[in-house]
């Protein structure tokens, strides 16, 4: 069971993030724990390390922060967990692209719409936008936009 | 010399070109046709229909389409080579009609050297090819022209080797003869190992599918006629049928008797029409090949020429040998 | 010897496809010619919307409710009405839908709480302009009426 | 020396620019190749001449509005993207589907999931030069088209699921439709490996190409059939069994050695798969409603956030929708599997020829507006 083998790393590597788990299944993900910044290529080396694959890379745009979430899979039946990192709107956190490859796409996926740098991602070329593109479309303060919200308002 | 001007040799030749020139233009809007007819009922679909009966005319109204649009000259194209390229390529197809025995009679001229002049000439078209190909100054083209020469090299020797096995078995070069000596027996029966090696080179030659990676349109686009446009296309596309024609017709005379009937038997049917019916079944086969297939990778027909076709061609060429030499 | 029968192998596939490709030769189309030839639509085909004509009325049913224009996503359904008494219900002046813009979801139809939107069997539309893709349901209202009435004399004849 | 050997390999190196308008680029995809000769030194796949901007949509849109916006990313497989973000959305919300509901809308993706599966192999025969598979292959799929024609009222983007169920109510029609599409397939799969999987020219042309070893997936989030056919038995109907997929018996394809012909091996056996569970769910199809009738109109999830994974025809797909409790959702990601199945070409594609990009790009099975969203 790798799932219960990245539990007690990330455990042993992030003593102080609790595993938030879900019973209900919403999320989608057994768990997720949240990482600091510096804690994600930490992070990212422990899933590689037992087998998980990067599903998917994203971003909220929060009025106070951005939030990263990584989701994570391995071949196993639900072993899908979420990995968050907090990332302030001036921050800039460091690449997985070396430890994961499909990261590399991702990450200037999120570039592109978010304007979130990476450090030591040398290729951030706009992926999906034109060439030279200079706007993050999917940031809440670029064109019409529901709502734009601190961070507690949803997730309390 | 009493025939005077009509009978002299020279008027025959241009007579003959006049007619080959009418002929193989017909032709090739026919085979055109015929092969968007065998190619749509072997999908299920019915081909063209609207211009004409059953289509026929479509291809005529396709080609006044094609003279009715601009000429493209890409910029940086050599303009000269450009424009050579065309009509170059039809040349070596011409003069091939000329040595053709449709019947006994119907020969423009009987050359001792026959099917020497026709392979001889054949080799034109692949330069060619890759006169368009370079001159275009495109990737795509000289990547279908450079692919174009090293498949024509590798296929002309199987092609001549099958064809020798034939010729030693005749002591002959002179397609007359050749055909008259199946007068009973076609050669197909006697050689049938080099009739299939001559097929398959043939298609090859041709460059019609499964071996049609100088156009290999999902690979290179369009090969080396990427750049052509209007009429500088159409050239390139009847050469293509008439260079079939021309190969389904000198495998007739090789390898099924050419004029000459069913083991001897012409069923009251004139030889001009036995050359015809033969051939057309030949093409017909070419086609249903073309239908059926997907196209070899370049460096695996490489292969299959220098590892299959060419030692097994000697091998056929030797016991030809042999035996001609026993009997 | 594995040489030669790679070959002979190889062959027989070869010869295998051809035949599957040479059946197909006798067997019937399955195209058809379509400007001549048409196969039926389906019944529950989605072309763009269109009021439908009640029997008992003769007309449509519509309230100007404006629940499909506020729910079409793409803003595609213009619905103008007018009071024709100072409290009635509105009556229908105006249905213009842009259909370069359609992209045929069926929600407007869903939550037409009369259920006088419907979908149109129509799908030879042409169109050179924007102005082409306007549809005026109004005018198109008036033809179908005409049509239901001369069927329905038709029938009656026929009866 | 070294000087001029560099200058010689600089110069045998050239570039080319494959697509975007391309007869083999599906669409608009461009590959900037370096090419040696025919051999391929540097692959830069570039992507997003199709980016409509379908997230942002998203958020500006109420929950509803953005369902016909979910089969225009895939358009190949339009029923299983609006059926995965029903999926979500019910999850979300907390939405019970009736039982007659969830069938139908199992046995009209898996429809929609052999058609995808054969157009794939059309054109993917098409890429490697033989044309008539294709034809053959469409006249199958015309009578998917026909019979999903017949309860959807569309043949390509088929907004057909709502929350709570499905719009339209299958009849008897569709189920003999359907029966004797299933009974047409069982002679077809003979004609097709008699046509194409035992040629000798088809295979020589796929076997040991492009070879995406376990490794490899894994490094670049490679799924579905590509990743099946490394040997991994990993599908989103088994693993997370949505809808009711648990109750069916079905295999999960899977290749050994992970080259082009063992992706066209997998997806050939997938759609028949596809068609036992279709026979299956026919045969277990309960009475009763198609619809819950209970849904509000203008729709608003509590507040938080979900995320769906579903099998798509080409490999795991998932909504990630957070909600702020308002009718709109807050974000509004979709997880594509052409963007990793894509991606991996980068280190794929290096030491092959031209000819064999084409092959490997095609046996991918890449639908460009998926990634480009």
């Amino acid at each position: 069971m790798r799932i219960k083998d990245i539990e007690s790393r990330m455990q042993n590597k992030f003593p102080d993030s609790p595993l938030k788990g879900d019973d209900t299944g919403v999320t989608g993900a057994k768990w997720s724990i949240s990482v600091p910044i510096s804690g994600i290529r930490d992070a990212a080396m422990e899933f590689d390390a037992a087998g998980f694959f990067l599903e998917s890379i994203t971003a909220l745009d929060f009025q106070d922060t951005f939030e990263l979430v990584y989701h994570f899979n391995c071949y196993e039946p639900g072993s899908r967990v979420t990995v968050r990192m907090l990332c302030g709107h001036d921050q800039v956190p460091p690449t997985i692209c070396d430890i994961f490859r499909s990261a590399g796409w991702l990450e200037r996926e999120v570039h592109e719409f978010f304007g979130i740098k990476f450090s030591g991602n040398e290729d951030l070329r706009p992926l999906l936008l034109p060439e030279d593109a200079d706007y993050h479309p999917l940031r809440k303060t670029f064109g019409r936009v529901g709502a734009y919200h601190k961070r507690e308002v949803i997730y309390g | 010399m009493s025939e005077g001007l009509l009978g002299s040799e020279l008027f025959r030749l241009i007579l003959g070109l006049v007619i080959v020139i009418a002929f193989s233009q017909l032709n090739a809007l026919f085979l055109v046709w015929l092969e968007r007819k065998v190619s749509g009922h072997i999908q299920l679909r019915p081909g063209p229909m609207e211009v004409g009966p059953h289509g026929l005319l479509q291809t005529i109204a396709d080609g006044v389409k094609l003279i009715g649009k601009e000429l493209i000259l890409p910029l940086k194209a050599d303009k000269k080579l450009f424009f050579l390229a065309p009509v170059l390529v039809f040349t070596p197809v011409l003069v091939g009609f000329l040595v053709l025995p449709f019947s006994p009679g119907l020969i423009i001229h009987d050359m001792n050297v026959g099917v020497l002049l026709v392979f001889a000439f054949s080799t034109i078209t692949v330069l060619a090819i890759l006169t368009g190909g370079w001159a275009s100054n495109n990737k795509y083209a000289l990547l279908g022209a450079v692919r174009s020469v090293a498949q024509n090299v590798a296929y002309e020797i199987p092609l001549l080797l099958a064809v020798l096995s034939v010729v030693l078995m005749v002591h002959s070069l002179s397609f007359s003869h050749i055909v008259e000596s199946q007068k009973t027996v076609w050669f197909i029966f006697l050689q049938p190992l080099a009739g299939l090696i001559y097929l398959i080179a043939a298609t090859a030659e041709t460059n019609r599918a499964p071996f049609d990676i100088p156009e290999a349109e999902s690979e290179l686009v369009a090969g080396f006629h990427t750049e052509y446009s209007g009429m500088g296309f159409g050239l390139f596309f009847l050469a293509e049928y008439t260079n079939m024609f021309l190969v389904c017709a000198v495998a007739t005379s090789l390898f099924f008797g050419g004029w000459n009937g069913l083991f001897g038997f012409s069923f009251g049917i004139p030889g001009v029409f036995w050359f015809l019916l033969k051939t057309y079944l030949l093409i017909f086969v070419i086609m249903w090949v073309r239908w059926t297939f997907p196209r070899v990778r370049f460096d695996q027909l490489m292969n299959f020429s220098w590892k299959v076709l060419i030692p097994l061609s000697i091998v056929n060429l030797l016991i030809t040998a042999v035996v001609v030499k026993i009997i | 010897m594995g040489y030669f029968k790679d070959i002979f192998v190889g062959g027989l596939s070869l010869i295998e496809g051809m035949g599957v490709t040479v059946r197909r030769l006798f067997q019937p189309l399955v195209t058809v010619q379509y400007p001549r030839q048409k196969i039926p639509l389906s019944s529950a085909y989605r072309g763009h919307i269109e009021l439908k004509v009640f029997e008992e009325s003769g007309t449509h049913k519509c309230i100007v409710c404006l629940n499909c224009e506020k729910t079409c996503p793409s803003g595609v359904i213009r619905v103008q009405g007018e009071k024709q008494k100072e409290k009635g219900p509105k009556t229908l002046t105006n249905y213009v839908i842009d259909f370069s813009k359609c992209s045929l979801c069926g929600l407007c139809v869903e939550i037409c709480p009369t259920s006088t939107l419907v979908y149109s069997k129509e799908y030879e539309l042409v169109g050179e302009t924007g102005a082409d893709c306007q549809i005026d349901l109004m005018a198109r209202l008036a033809t179908q009426v005409e049509k239901t009435r001369e069927e329905k004399k038709t029938q009656e004849i026929a009866a | 020396m070294d000087e001029l050997e560099k200058i010689e390999a600089d110069d045998r190196v050239y570039s080319l620019n494959l697509g975007p308008q391309h007869p083999s680029t599906h669409g608009v995809l461009r590959i900037l190749l370096d090419l040696d000769g025919e051999y391929i030194v540097k692959c830069d796949p570039v992507i997003g001449y199709g980016h409509r901007g379908h997230e942002k949509m998203g958020e500006n849109r109420q929950y509803k509005q953005f369902l016909p916006n979910t089969s225009r990313m895939d358009y190949l497989s339009g029923l299983l993207y609006n059926h995965g973000f029903v999926l979500a959305v019910e999850k979300l919300a907390g939405i019970k589907v009736p039982e007659r509901a969830k069938y139908i809308r199992v046995i009209a993706s898996e429809l929609n999931r052999i058609s995808s599966h054969l157009l794939w192999f059309g054109t993917y025969l098409l890429d490697i030069g033989g044309i008539t598979p294709f034809l053959y292959a469409f006249d199958d799929r015309e009578h998917i088209l026909d019979t999903l024609d017949t309860i959807t009222g569309s043949r390509l983007t088929y907004s057909y699921c709502r929350f709570g169920g499905v719009t339209r109510d299958i009849d008897s029609k569709f189920i003999d439709m359907t029966r004797a599409f299933l009974k047409r397939m069982e002679s077809r799969w003979a004609d097709y490996e008699a046509l194409v999987s035992k040629n000798v020219i088809f295979i020589h042309r796929t076997r040991d190409v492009g070879v995406i070893d376990v490794n490899l997936a894994r490094q670049y989030g490679v799924t579905g059939p590509n990743l099946r056919a490394c040997g991994v038995a990993f599908d989103v109907r088994r693993s997370e069994p949505y809808e009711v997929y648990d109750r069916f018996d079905f295999e999960i394809p899977t290749g050994t050695r992970g080259d082009a012909l063992d992706r066209y091996d997998v997806r050939f056996r997938e759609m028949q798969q596809s068609c036992r569970i279709i026979e299956q769910a026919l045969e277990q199809l309960p009475e009763g409603e198609f619809l819950t009738p209970k849904v509000p109109q203008k729709l608003s999830p509590p507040k938080g956030e979900v995320y769906t994974a579903f099998e798509s025809a080409r490999g795991l797909t998932a909504y990630y929708l957070v909600s702020d409790g308002s009718p709109a959702p807050y974000r509004c990601h979709i997880r594509v599997p052409s963007f990793g199945n894509l991606n991996v070409l980068n280190d794929v594609l290096p030491g092959t020829m031209v000819a064999d990009a084409i092959a490997i790009l095609g046996s991918i099975d890449v639908v460009i507006p998926e990634i480009d969203r």
